[in-house]
């Protein structure tokens, strides 16, 4: 077939019978702008339709809970008119096309969601995947993801203060790009994105409109991403931070100010989006005159005007008599302005164009009628295949080479490659930065903290969806836990290969189950997430890579938080929480020494997680050193210790295949004095000293040799 | 009479410096960019950040801001002027202090605590710190490498104040993060008024934040700013 | 040996957040007129080959493989005297 | 309306970061024979102006102000057609 013989609504990405539901809700056949608006707004990106039905299971009902899922970010209360906004958000597949301008543009998206809720960004974290780095194309990548990363979130000035990364042969050609934002606002600042109020004005800020991403959301994050398919490709977005920068200070002073009834980030879809949310969320309708819009380049049609993706851009919703000052706050700031729509009685969305209706519809359809598919799923068939491949360990281990090993590996050796390019120190809040467990921040003026953890595992939920999704929320609960914070509210990043393949539904389904219900378990609501779906290229689904960012909060903040360089000749190492029980599924050992990746993860038991957590972050106010035992098990763990402190440990005994055991709820507790005053299983195993890292019968290696592995890791790889 | 921050647009540094400048008993005020008047100020502090967004050259832009006109008038008497990293790359722009920062030799943007030695206690900034003292404190920039035409420095009357060392002191290649020219980390002009430094003393305020030593150049600032009242 | 300029541009289209603040920057200098500016980066090599055509074939495959970005850029490959 | 292509270039002698991690990373990926890598920078600008030699002089003036940092840099101009 031809391009001139495909109608218009598959080119844009649509099925027949969504192109019926548009003719029967408009009772006519759709205008071309209509039609842009519906492709876009209904894609699987933006509409959610083959998981919102599924999206339900995350239960956000606690008390603290001031705005869940639904709005750009989540928002909880921290006590005395302080809140948090938080929200995490995928750019896979543009960062594929352009890492470094696809993961700038990522860090722009997702600092908008923050500060339309009237919120100031106060943090970003990074979360990434990517191919074996043994490939020049995924060096390219990651080092192109980083410098996007840092030269969007350093110029922008929020500081990027943690994340995550993991290497697998299934990401090589759909990296995976998930950046998590926080912010923090005043009780009274919270803006919401309804309009109301017929008459009121809708004023467009920021970057000017240019053709950037049009049909970027409908057709890159939606459907597979053929390499070389370059009809597909949609002119990349460049991001601007100095715009963005401008443009929060610009917000944030409307919002002190009083001067907005509503405001809406424009994301995917661009204005179209932008007018009917805010319109739709409201119940109100709204008049959009396209010939309004700042335009970049000449010879728009207002159907690109409607669809373009250009960065930076926000829609206001002003009372009329407010409209002169909000004027004169963005011209101080130096950024442009323009009043695009009134706000209407409704239902109707109408858009015109040199005096003609371009766009008619009522504007909560756009969303509110999106599809929903219940998709088939099955189980998948390698589970019962990978099951069957336990993997092997020897009852006696050298642990020296073992670690050597693990260490050398660049998801385990120092990550700080990539956490010394992101300024991590920007507004003195940072009391505990990258490179432990999860960052703390700390809330001038005030005696909270805030500790916040991303965390994913595909391997382990590519073994087992349920349990896996259930671990990555226990280990992030952890990761807070020890800095002295509770887990206080998660989103989620569910990344996901094609759901039109029944058995990637199933592992979606599968995932949303362990999450769901591990959140349960330890009282944590999930206030927001986002979907990224059709992560395949030539075919393959990535691995289910659900990822979470976990926020938690202490008040007060530990004087002295736990810290991994707090070690100290003499002190004490103990291990608390559950035994290790053979937990090899996914572990680093099978992955590194075995090259191979078999086993069932075993399963969590949710009154343990409850315990250990909640001891965990008790202990966090009392010593000086606690560190979750996560990949590569024990020794890992205890050897980033001894790096971090400048000293080394002598272990008593322990079977050899408990040093990599990875299994989840274990914390390692260094402190003076020979007792642990806790209500969890606890047992001590050594001391920290001297210059060498002893493993008993296992073997040892010198503290100096084994750190210059771990600090080259990721360095060599990427020179 | 306050200490003036001055705020461009893309200046992200200005509430940190705020904090510091508080902390050491000075009274800050933000003055933005387009104010032509610094009549109320007895110092002046260009804090860090991406003024103009670094586009161009990093502060090419904001050295031709109307405020510019001020600092210049000031930093001709003794009143101290202070740039920190954004604001020592404006001051060298607009002439005030000699040379040029360039792209760090990796080209990659360096966050992380760095060491340097206190090479002169001839100026604002340093004062009350004495000569071979070792501070930790933090560097965080894309364009950290200080050049100049002429050995050791352009303007042949500014002078070295802080340099690049190891934890001990030593000045070796492996403790020079971006390559500047001499491991120069900061400089004053011949009259030690006019001060300008890479690495961000105000996020080395705090033991909380990792290491206090930032405090003593804050202090010696404070005590430059008296020592002109007086 | 071989002298090549590279001349690297951003693609039309695209947005050029540096020439837009460029522009911005001169007319509150003062100047009147500018309708339009943009960045691009050359980048001169010395290269040893055995003749012109080798010369030109490697510094081809430079730009293609690190020296420009396809994606958003284009190149011209200048060969001077 | 005038079109001019401003060449912008590090001062000889000075250290060009550019450049030199350039000619790592060409040796790096085997590329031989690269004797010296150097980065400049162009500067396109479209002017309206009464004449050529208005716009000229005004495109001077731009980069004896803003457009080069005299310190390290220097620059030529050029008029396209
Ligand atoms: N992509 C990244 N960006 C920034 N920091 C990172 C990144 N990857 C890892 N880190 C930092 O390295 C430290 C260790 O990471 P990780 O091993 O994932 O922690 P954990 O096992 O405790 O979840 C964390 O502090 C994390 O923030
Ligand atoms: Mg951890």
């Amino acid at each position: 077939m031809t391009v001139q013989e495909t109608p218009a609504h598959i080119q844009l990405g649509m099925t027949d019978a969504e192109y019926t539901d548009v003719t029967d809700l408009l009772g006519r056949e759709p205008r071309p702008a209509e039609l842009a608006m519906y492709s876009v707004m209904w894609s699987e990106h933006c509409s959610y339709k083959s998981s919102r039905i599924h999206l339900g299971r995350f239960n956000s009902n606690q008390p603290w809970v001031v705005v869940g899922p639904g709005e750009n970010a989540g928002v909880v209360d921290l006590g005395d008119g302080w809140l948090a906004a938080l929200r995490i958000e995928s750019h896979n597949h543009p960062s594929f096309v352009e890492p470094h301008q696809g993961a700038a543009t990522g860090v722009g998206g997702i600092l908008r969601d923050i500060f339309t809720m009237g919120a100031r960004p106060i943090g970003v974290w990074d979360a990434i995947r990517f191919g074996p780095l043994e490939e020049t194309r995924n060096r390219y990548l990651l080092e192109g993801v980083v410098s996007g990363i840092a030269g969007y979130g350093n110029a922008v000035g929020v500081p990027t203060l943690g994340g995550e990364v993991e290497f697998a042969d299934r990401f090589s050609k759909n990296p995976l790009v998930n950046v998590m934002a926080l912010g923090i606002l005043r009780q009274d600042q919270l803006v919401l994105s309804a309009a109301s109020g017929e008459g009121n004005l809708a004023i467009l800020l920021g970057n000017a409109t240019g053709k950037d991403g049009i049909g970027g959301a409908s057709i890159l994050a939606s459907a597979s991403f053929e390499e070389g398919d370059e009809e597909k490709r949609p002119s990349v977005q460049v991001g601007d931070p100095f715009e963005e920068k401008k443009l929060i200070e610009a917000c944030l002073e409307l919002y002190d100010k009083g001067l907005v009834v509503a405001i809406q980030d424009l994301g995917a879809a661009g204005i179209s989006c932008a007018t009917s949310e805010t319109a739709g969320n409201g119940g109100m309708g709204m008049d959009v005159d396209i010939d309004a819009v700042h335009l970049r380049e000449p010879g728009m049609t207002p159907g690109e005007i409607l669809m373009s993706e250009s960065q930076e851009r926000m829609l206001a919703i002003v009372q009329p008599d407010n409209v002169d000052e909000v004027l004169s706050i963005a011209s101080r700031w130096e950024i442009d302005a323009s009043t695009i729509g009134n706000v209407t009685a409704g239902p109707a969305l109408r858009v015109y164009s040199q005096g003609t209706l371009v766009a008619e519809v009522p504007a909560a359809s756009l969303a509110d009628d999106a599809p929903k598919y219940d998709r088939p799923s099955l189980r998948p068939g390698y589970l019962d295949e990978v099951w069957g491949q336990e993997p092997q360990i020897p009852e006696d281990l050298d642990a020296a080479h073992v670690l050597g090993r693990l260490l050398d590996d660049p998801a385990i050796g120092d990550r700080s490659w990539i956490s010394s390019q992101y300024d991590h120190m920007l507004f003195l809040n940072t009391v505990v930065e990258p490179g432990h467990d999860g960052s703390l921040l700390r809330i001038k003026g005030t005696a909270k903290g805030m500790a916040v953890s991303t965390d994913g595992d595909s391997l382990r939920t590519y073994l087992d969806p349920r349990r896996g999704a259930a671990r990555i929320v226990f280990e992030s609960a952890l990761n807070v836990a020890v800095t002295g914070a509770r887990p206080y509210a998660l989103v989620d990043n569910l990344n996901f290969g094609n759901p039109e393949n029944p058995e990637v539904m199933w592992q979606l389904i599968e995932a949303i189950e362990g999450m769901a219900w591990a959140c349960e378990e330890i009282d944590v609501p999930v206030v927001g997430g986002n979907v990224s779906l059709y992560n395949q290229t030539d075919g393959t689904d990535i691995y289910p890579a659900p990822v979470v960012g976990m926020l938690g909060f202490c008040d007060p903040m530990p004087d002295q938080p736990p810290r991994l360089d707090r070690a100290e000749d003499g002190m004490s190492i103990w291990v608390i929480g559950q035994e290790p029980n053979g937990d090899f599924a996914a572990s680093a050992y099978d992955r590194i020494i075995n090259a191979s990746l078999g086993g069932r993860p075993l399963d969590v038991d949710g009154d343990m997680a409850r315990r250990v957590i909640a001891a965990t972050a008790t202990l966090a106010y009392e010593m000086p050193v606690l560190h979750d035992i996560s990949s590569g098990g024990l020794a890992v763990a205890l050897a980033e210790i001894a790096f971090k402190s400048g000293v080394g440990f002598t272990l008593d005994e322990l079977p050899h295949r408990d040093l990599f055991d990875e299994t989840p709820l274990r914390v390692i507790a260094v402190g003076p004095g020979h007792s642990l005053d806790t209500l969890v299983p606890h047992r001590r195993i050594g001391t920290f000293t001297g210059d060498v890292l002893d493993f008993s019968t296992a073997g040892s290696i010198s503290l100096d040799d084994a750190r210059t592995i771990w600090s080259n890791a990721l360095p060599n790889r990427m020179h | 009479m306050t200490t003036a921050v001055i705020v461009f647009p893309g200046t992200n540094c200005e509430q940190d410096t705020e904090y510091a400048l508080n902390m050491v008993g000075l009274d800050a005020e933000l003055v933005w960019h387009r104010d032509t008047d610094l009549s109320g100020a007895d110092s002046v502090v260009l804090p860090g950040g991406f003024a103009h967004g670094d586009y161009l050259r990093t502060g090419a832009i904001a050295r031709f801001s109307p405020i510019m006109k001020e600092v210049e008038r000031l930093a001709a008497t003794d009143v101290p002027v202070l740039g920190i990293c954004n604001g020592f790359q404006v001051l060298c722009e607009a002439g005030i202090l000699g040379g040029a920062l360039v792209a760090n030799q990796d080209l990659k943007f360096i966050c992380k605590p760095v060491t340097v030695r206190v090479a002169s206690t001839d100026s604002v900034l340093t004062a009350a710190a004495t000569v071979g003292q070792v501070l930790r404190i933090p560097l965080n920039s894309y364009e950290g490498n200080y050049i100049t035409q002429d050995s050791p420095l352009q303007n042949g009357d500014d002078h070295v104040i802080l340099r690049y060392c190891d934890t001990d002191g030593s000045l070796t290649a492996a403790a020079n993060p971006n390559g500047s020219a001499h491991a120069i980390a900061g400089i004053a002009n011949s009259r030690g008024n006019v001060a300008g430094l890479m690495p961000h003393p105000e996020r080395a305020i705090e033991s909380i934040l990792g290491s206090a030593d930032g405090r003593v150049l804050f202090e010696s600032f404070a005590a430059s700013v008296s020592a002109v009242k007086a | 040996m071989y002298t090549f300029v590279i001349q690297v541009d951003r693609k039309p289209g695209l947005s050029d957040p540096e020439g837009a603040t460029t522009a911005r920057a001169l007319h509150d200098l003062g100047f009147t007129g500018v309708e339009h500016v943009s960045f691009g980066r050359t980048i001169t090599i010395d290269i040893d080959a055995e003749n012109s055509h080798d010369a030109l074939a490697t510094v081809e495959s430079m730009c293609a493989k690190l020296l420009a970005n396809p994606v958003i850029e284009h190149y011209t490959i200048d060969a001077t005297s």
